[in-house]
């Protein structure tokens, strides 16, 4: 069914008798050529690109409770491309370009809305750093400008110019970025996949691999074994977890990361705001909610839930970045699980098995990268070879010392 | 004797008292501070002969001492803060490691620090508002470390009542946060 | 007064209260809530939807209130979203109602209502698409002005809040009937006892309804119980508290309201505190909430939970209309019935969806039937009844009180995501078994319905938690009080209703949801997501499991089959001023002042924020317009004589033991097994990882005593991973840290006078001539006239250089002294800029290059990294991506001509294409040298060592700027070192 | 979170910073034949179990000691707590 105004209108006035599933709810066959694990946004949108790009016919997706209720279903809905580094600014641009042509390719709206993406500066070093990320970006084909104190003041009045700890000294401000709805990000991709015939299969949780001679032959599920030719594992914040069942260590370490919703508000900030000197983000819903969140909680965990420590850390630095929240109300908190990589680079790669392909340590920045992620691994599936935009994160870059490390800050995932 | 002047933590010639409700913080720069580490394998020797050359009893985890002339309280495993009146002991560092000897090392801490003494009926009220310790059933001869507005503080009780010690870098921001929280719970 | 305004109650007839809502001026009773003085008024109309902008009324009288949402307060105070139920009532008080276009009666985007057909669950997915452009520019302002609920100020907020931490045995959350009995239950025994109460008054329910205890009123019974709790040192009662979140082990956050009930917080005073308890133990005494009952126009203003008309007339005296009608599927509902007729308000009629209904004295009770619609714009006028035999009957009403049986207020039971189950008694979720840890739940929270019950399952709560971390409680006597078995039926909403609302805050209704199954949207999550059920300011606390029903009808599953209701923290939306408490403006983090700071400021000088440090920039001069002038003339004045700077802020780790030598050799790099005493070497530290970490240097003060130096930035992080290697690594090693930064107060004195000013204060024992204390020398020395001084012979600016450290106490004085005795060789005092400059002119890496992710190697060091010895980083070092031919190296650059060289820039071959594919490096420094009269700067760039004379170019798209610069060495100045060692 | 300090009892978690999997203590032999896969696995393939969990946790803002503490990572349960220098000297570090 093809999704329009004039649909709606038609529909409201009869009744909304005609509307049918998104998707079909499938249930598994015996075999496939391709079995993606995950039914979050890079596994749906792998299938979609997998059916849609590269001609996949017998494709599975694997969820096993429902699908989008990992992280695509839990984070800040942002999305951007101010990377730094030559491994990965290519591939975010990649994405973001993916982005601004979804809902036209899906024929879904996940409002996507660029809004902007404000990254404050506090410092000279700080600002250097910004020129040289700006740079960067530039050189790689995406938007940045630098911002001066005043230019800043003029988008965002209400910040605390006058009695802040930290002063703000400008920022770089890239206006391509912006935020997207993302549960419609899975949805989107799950009805596109389905209309393009992939099985979407939910409450089917992977418990193990039959592996034959170092080629995978299928997994074991708790809705039965089925056969692949292909199997990708696509299911971030568990991937310690999956591919230990294939008997493999990564280098990930899963973490919870907190998000927080305020209650609904009439528009009060137009765009995405990063502080310079703490931890916090923000950005405002359509449905009037400011979203926002800061850093991880900073030890494993698998809890999907988090602590007051960094609670009360996240609000801190923004209500010292923006005084007038004092009196915002924090209406609910969530947590989601992220892989945390060695150097806060993700893996879309091949694995030691012939035939299982792995997708993971997104960090806290998988969001973004949806579209991308979900071609790329399409790509490697098909193709067997990395797609160009993704040629750096292989799994064994640590091995051969070729680290993608955005932050500098080594093999500490809490601090990626 | 040296001619050069010492200002307090809070930066002027004399140190600040203010009483706010029914607490009174005072600071106080009139002590002198080292540290006093165990070498390894010697905290026997260590305690043996802080007991017999200053006849300090080292205390255990979470705890403070008196003797004498010297205070001392538990820093970590086999480490301890000792201190004492500056003006009879500004050298106190050297005083120590000369009684103690070789078998610990003795580090000059008295700078390191601010501390601001807290007195009266409000101070366990004040520092509910502070720090995660649990105040409330501290005794005199507890010590302890913790986190006090984002800052590593040793709170330690006395039957004078409170002493509160911090980064002396921070002195200023740490008697901002003692200041406020006072007016809060006066 | 009007008619609305019952008598008795725990109001304070005595005590009237002006306050305005929406410009009108009322009056109330101190004791009111802001939405009990509304109802007294006759106001029932208090706001408008999130959607659909359908007039609502106040629908509960707790913290669930979904529709009495007001902004509170006015200008930088206003608040928006607050809940009338839960605002207690002040003189003077003004409230507006929020999300409107023009007046609350008549309100433009009630327009919504109108086309209500085209707003399905989920209908924005499928369309604005077309055309791509208007979705940023048409659609999506359109709707987030429509959205949104009430609208800040965005002044910034006068109020001050505080933080807190509180210890206990035993927590106890909720002062009604359970939580009473708990607290005095522990209270007597002598734990340490936390009673926190959302509301201002203690009591729950026992202050709402009727019943006795023994022989006293409710109230009166929680008066005595008070008292006796008040008179114990060992129980904190906290009234206005909302214990909002579980956290692990035991934690909990609350939130106190320190002066919400007055019109501005005393002076000092907080608006709130948030309190982080430590508890051994949790018992959740929260109650329950009502449910309501879906049905055609159910949300009508008057339309509202019997409980809560119940409570209004017992314990506010107000009453929403002179004539009430019930509407029921249980027991209880004949409570509320019975409650108002002796309160003196009509109930025309009791429809009670039971065929069994029980009778009541004097009041018709309609068995059997069920709502079918009401009436009224702005307001209930009627209802229309459908009876047991199919006919259907209005009956005039201002109000209907609807009870659709009690939920278990589960907030907190499921903070940690335990999951609910199924109580088919009560037909609702009661906590399961995976509480958090240390919690547990009694009362009505518990599906303990009856006050009997409730008050036993306290007691007994209080003992069983008690006895589990050793103390001994007795339960002890308890008060007689009625103990009625529930009767309820499994009635959820009325069928055929066109719009039966099921979320009020949201707009949901049960049409979206049977909309949502429809197209797939099944499991609990996706009909959440899709129709945003439970999504609201509310949590969905009255709303979440008639979604479920409806669901679990459509699905033909049971309700727990379906899915359950689980909460996330904060229970009621926590004020962020509360979350941040004092960690804002300028106290956002502790700010850390140099030892000269007193007399920098003196100075003039600009401060720079360094971390936590304030720091001097640079100290302009009268007459310096520009701060390059500052700059320049502190370079100068270094240079060609001596300048002072503070340089307290790097890191100081004093190393002792007979193994310090050995254990620095492990730390660094470079070999320190061989330092003799009296000297300082510069070391290089790496991570783990092979990556160049900190640099700094060591001293040897002793054979068995060294004093560490490291970067400002990584001070803290050094010195704990330096504690990570004594006790994890090399725990066999003599040796033992401790952190001296802040103990001494360190200047380097730099410039070719800087020995000869040096002289005039340390005491003349001490011989600093060239051959006595060579360049990289070090001692324990006197100043000014015996203060103990630490002096070391190292150059950060590449002139003959000391850096001179004494106890902080006497920072101040010895730059004073400095200042005086340096008068003669026109000592300047030089800022961080100055600094930056001198050590760009030398090459001297920072943070700028050792950015964590250089390589030894790249910073030009790699020959430092020794391979006779194991130390950190050495063996991952070696990979071979890190060895790469065309390995980044840091060179110097100036420009080919004028021109000023960015820091950022990258660098590009001096002819070809600008683009990420032919980058081949970044600019990391740059400053202007007034030595050399020219823009310079460190680079990294590929193969960079070899590529020396080379022109590049330095491009910086970003501020549209492209220089020409050639590659040389990084020491710019004196690269012999000659200085130094003079 | 609390954690249960061996020799000061319950205290905040956020007085701690955390480093990740106990396995940091059991550095390798440097001039080990396989020396740079060792440190690569060391380094880099850490366990990050679902369920009980050996971590370091350091006690920045208290005594300065590294501690091991066994932690449920889905629970976050804590089950035992113990000096990470008793654990390194026991695994014979140092020797």
């Amino acid at each position: 069914m093809r999704y329009s105004g004039f649909r709606v209108i038609k529909e409201a006035l009869t009744g909304h008798k005609g509307w049918t599933p998104a998707w079909r709810d499938a249930s598994p066959q015996a075999d496939y050529d391709y079995v993606i694990i995950g039914g979050g946004g890079h596994g749906l949108a792998a299938a979609y690109y997998l059916a849609a790009q590269f001609g996949g016919k017998r494709i599975a997706v694997l969820e096993k409770g429902w699908i989008g209720g990992g992280n695509v279903g839990r984070n800040t809905t942002i999305i951007r491309s101010n990377y730094m580094l030559d491994g990965n600014e290519p591939f975010y641009e990649f994405s973001l370009k993916l982005w601004e042509g979804l809902e036209q390719e899906l024929n879904y709206n996940a409002m996507v809305s660029q809004r902007g993406i404000l990254n404050l500066v506090h410092s000279d070093a700080q600002r250097d750093g910004a020129r040289r990320r700006g740079n960067a970006m530039i050189l790689n084909g995406s938007d940045a400008e630098l911002l001066d104190t005043e230019g800043v003041r003029k988008l965002y009045p209400f910040l605390n110019f006058d009695n802040a700890r930290f002063p703000i000294k400008g920022g770089l401000l890239h206006r391509r970025g912006g935020t997207v709805r993302h549960d419609a990000v899975a949805w989107g991709y799950a009805r596109g996949a389905d209309q393009l015939g992939v099985d979407i299969i939910q409450n089917c949780e992977v418990t193990g691999f039959r592996i034959e001679n170092g080629k995978v032959k299928g997994v074991e599920t708790s809705r039965g074994y089925i056969g692949a030719k292909k199997v990708a594992s696509s299911v971030a914040g568990s991937s310690s977890r999956v591919m230990s069942l294939a008997g493999l260590r990564l280098p990930i370490e899963s973490h919870v990361l907190q998000a927080f919703v305020s209650e609904g508000l009439k528009p009060t900030i137009p765009g995405v705001i990063t502080f310079g000197a703490g931890h916090f983000y923000c950005s405002q819903s359509d449905k009037g909610g400011l979203v926002f969140g800061g850093d991880i909680d900073g030890y494993n965990s698998y809890a999907q839930r988090g602590n007051l420590p960094v609670v009360e850390d996240v609000v801190e630095s923004g209500v010292a970045l923006i005084p007038a929240l004092g009196r915002v109300r924090l209406l609910r908190g969530w947590g989601g699980i992220m892989d945390m990589s060695m150097d806060g680079t993700p893996f879309i790669d091949r694995t030691p098995i012939d035939g299982l392909y792995f997708n993971g340590g997104w960090c806290y920045g998988g969001f973004k990268a949806t579209p991308a992620a979900g071609w790329c691994l399409a790509h490697l599936l098909a193709t067997d070879t990395p797609h160009e935009t993704a040629t750096a994160y292989r799994l064994d870059r640590f091995r051969t010392g070729h680290i993608v490390d955005e932050k500098g800050q080594g093999a500490q995932p809490n601090l990626h | 004797m040296t001619d050069l002047k010492p200002i307090t933590p809070l930066g002027a010639g004399a140190a600040r008292i203010h009483t706010i409700g029914q607490v009174t913080i005072s600071e106080n720069p009139d002590r002198s501070m080292a540290s006093l580490t165990t070498r390894k394998g010697k905290a026997d020797a260590v305690r043996l002969v802080a007991k017999t050359a200053l006849g300090l009893d080292l205390p255990g985890p979470g705890q403070s001492t008196i003797s004498g002339d010297f205070t001392a309280w538990w820093t970590g495993p086999d480490q301890w803060m000792i201190d004492a009146d500056h003006a009879q002991y500004e050298l106190l560092a050297a005083h120590i490691a000369q009684a103690i000897g070789p078998v610990a090392s003795v580090t000059e801490q008295t700078d390191g620090w601010c501390r601001f003494d807290l007195t009266g009926s409000g101070s366990v009220a004040l520092l509910e508002r502070l720090c995660p310790a649990d105040v409330p059933t501290m005794q005199p001869g507890q010590a302890t470390r913790t986190l006090l507005h984002h800052l590593g503080c040793f709170v330690i009780c006395s039957t004078a009542g409170f002493s509160v010690l911090g980064p002396r870098s921070s002195a200023g921001s740490l008697h901002h946060a003692l200041i406020e929280a006072a007016h809060s719970v006066a | 007064m009007s008619i609305n305004r019952l008598t008795g109650g725990l109001i304070d007839h005595a005590s009237p209260l002006q306050f305005t809502f929406d410009g009108k001026t009322f009056e109330g009773r101190k004791g009111d809530t802001l939405a009990s003085a509304l109802l007294a008024n006759d106001v029932r109309l208090m706001g408008r939807s999130f959607k659909y902008h359908r007039p609502r009324g106040v629908l509960s009288a707790g913290s669930e209130e979904p529709n009495a949402l007001v902004e509170l307060r006015s200008g930088a105070r206003r608040e928006p979203n607050t809940r009338a139920t839960t605002v207690e009532l002040f003189d003077g008080l003004t409230a507006d109602s929020q999300n409107r276009l023009g007046s609350l009666k008549f309100d433009a985007l009630g327009v919504n209502d109108v086309f209500h057909r085209f707003f399905a669950a989920g209908f924005y997915y499928k369309t604005f698409m077309w055309p791509k452009a208007f979705w940023e520019k048409l659609y999506e302002p359109m709707i987030r002005h429509a959205a949104g609920l009430g609208s800040i100020s965005l002044q910034d907020d006068p109020d001050v809040y505080d933080k807190g931490f509180l210890h206990c045995d035993l927590l106890v959350v909720g002062a009604g009937p359970a939580g009473l009995a708990a607290a005095l239950t522990a209270g007597r025994a002598g734990a340490r006892v936390i009673l926190a109460e959302e509301d201002f008054l203690l009591g729950g329910r026992l202050i709402a309804d009727t019943g006795t205890l023994t022989d006293m009123s409710g109230a009166d019974w929680v008066g005595t119980a008070q008292a006796e709790l008040a008179t114990m040192d060992n129980v904190r009662i906290m009234p206005r508290t909302t214990v909002v979140g579980a956290y692990d082990h035991g934690v909990y956050g609350a939130v106190e309201r320190i002066s919400d009930h007055l019109a501005v917080p005393e002076d000092g005073k907080p608006r709130q505190v948030f309190w982080r308890i430590y508890s051994k133990r949790a018992l959740v005494c929260a109650g329950a909430i009502e449910r309501p009952i879906a049905f055609e126009n159910n949300d009508r203003p008057g339309v509202m939970l019997a409980g809560a008309v119940r409570a209004y007339a017992n314990r506010w005296a107000a009453t929403p209309a002179p004539s009430v009608v019930v509407f029921t599927n249980n027991d209880d509902g004949h409570r509320t019935a019975a409650d108002l007729v002796a309160k003196g308000v009509s109930v025309p009629t009791i429809v009670d969806t039971r065929d069994t209904a029980p009778d009541m004295q004097g009041t018709e009770v309609l068995a059997g039937a069920q709502i079918a619609d009401t009436k009224g714009r702005l307001g209930v006028k009627s209802v229309t009844v459908k009876l047991i035999n199919g006919q259907t009957r209005v009956i005039p009403c201002g109000a209907v009180a609807v009870s659709g049986g009690w939920n278990p207020n589960l907030g907190l039971t499921c903070h940690q995501r335990g999951r609910p189950v199924w109580s088919e008694k009560i037909l609702s979720f009661v906590p399961g078994g995976d509480l958090p840890q240390g919690q547990s739940v009694a009362g009505a929270a518990n599906g303990e319905t009856s006050t009997h019950s409730a008050l036993a399952s306290g007691a007994q709560g209080a003992v069983d938690a008690l006895e589990s971390i050793g103390l001994t409680a007795q339960a002890g006597d308890l008060p007689a009080a009625e103990d009625r078995p529930v009767s309820v039926s499994p009635f959820w909403y009325v069928q055929g209703a066109k719009r039966a609302w099921v979320d009020f805050q949201n707009d949901v209704t049960v049409k979206d949801i049977k909309l949502s199954h429809q197209e797939g949207f099944r499991s609990v999550e996706h009909l959440k997501r899709y129709t945003t059920l439970g999504m609201a300011t509310d949590q969905g606390k009255t709303a979440n499991l008639t979604g479920l029903a409806v669901m679990a009808e459509l699905t033909g599953k049971t309700i727990p089959e379906t899915g359950t209701t689980i909460f996330r923290p904060p229970y009621t939306p926590v004020a962020m001023g509360a979350l941040a408490g004092r960690s804002v403006g300028k106290a956002f983090h502790p700010t850390r002042l140099t030892p000269s700071h007193h007399w920098a400021a003196e100075q003039g000088a600009e401060f720079v924020e360094v971390g936590n440090w304030l720091r001097a920039q640079y100290f302009p001069r009268p007459g310096e317009t520009h701060w390059r002038q500052a700059v320049d003339r502190e370079v100068l004045a270094t240079r060609s004589s001596v300048g002072v700077c503070d340089v307290t802020t790097l890191g100081k780790i004093d190393v002792q033991g007979a193994d310090a030598a050995a254990f620095l050799n492990k730390i660094y790099a470079n070999g320190f097994a061989k330092l003799a005493v009296g000297k300082v070497r510069y070391g290089l530290m790496l991570r783990e990882d092979g990556i160049a970490y900190d640099d700094g240097t060591a001293a040897r003060l002793a054979e068995d005593h060294f004093v560490v130096t490291t970067t400002t930035a990584n001070a803290v992080p050094v010195y704990r991973n330096m504690e990570f290697a004594r006790q994890c690594l090399w725990p066999d090693l003599d040796v033992q840290l401790i952190s001296t930064t802040e103990a001494w107060a360190q200047y380097a004195v730099a410039g070719p006078n800087a020995r000869k000013l040096l002289q005039k204060i340390v005491d003349p024992e001490f011989d600093i001539t060239n051959d006595a204390f060579p360049f990289m020398a070090c001692g324990e020395i006197t100043v000014g006239g015996g203060l103990r001084a630490r002096l070391f012979r190292i150059s950060f600016s590449g002139e003959l250089a000391f850096e001179i450290a004494v106890p902080t106490r006497y920072g101040d004085a010895l730059i004073r002294r400095l200042m005086d005795e340096g008068q003669e060789f026109d000592l300047t005092p030089y800022g961080t800029e100055a600094l930056g400059v001198m050590r760009i002119e030398k090459g001297h890496a920072t943070g700028a290059e050792l950015n964590g992710t250089t390589t030894a190697l790249n910073l030009g060091m790699g020959r430092m990294v020794s391979k006779k010895k194991d130390c950190i980083g050495n063996t991952l070092s070696e990979r071979d991506g890190l060895n790469t031919a065309d390995a980044l190296a840091l060179v110097g650059l100036k420009p080919k001509g004028d021109g000023q060289i960015m820091t950022g820039s990258h660098l590009m071959a001096a002819s070809g294409p600008v683009d990420a594919a032919h980058d081949q490096g970044y600019v990391t420094s740059a400053a202007y040298s007034p030595i050399l009269e020219s823009s310079i700067g460190l680079a990294f760039v590929k193969n960079g060592s070899n590529r020396l004379g080379e022109t590049m170019r330095a491009v910086n798209p970003l501020e549209g700027g492209e220089l020409l610069v050639e590659l040389v060495s990084a020491h710019f100045v004196d690269p012999e070192g000659g200085r130094l060692r003079d | 979170m609390i954690i249960n300090h061996p020799l000061l009892g319950p205290r905040d978690a956020a007085e701690f910073v955390y480093l990740g999997d106990a396995g940091l203590i059991d550095r390798p032999d440097w001039q080990a034949d396989d020396a740079a896969q060792a440190f690569h696995d060391y380094m880099y393939l850490r366990d990050n179990p679902a369920g009980l969990h050996r971590e370091l946790w350091f006690h920045e803002q208290g005594d300065r000691s590294w501690l091991v503490v066994t932690r449920n990572t889905v629970t976050h349960e804590i089950t035992n707590v113990e000096l990470a220098r008793d654990v390194a000297i026991a695994q014979g570090r140092g020797q």
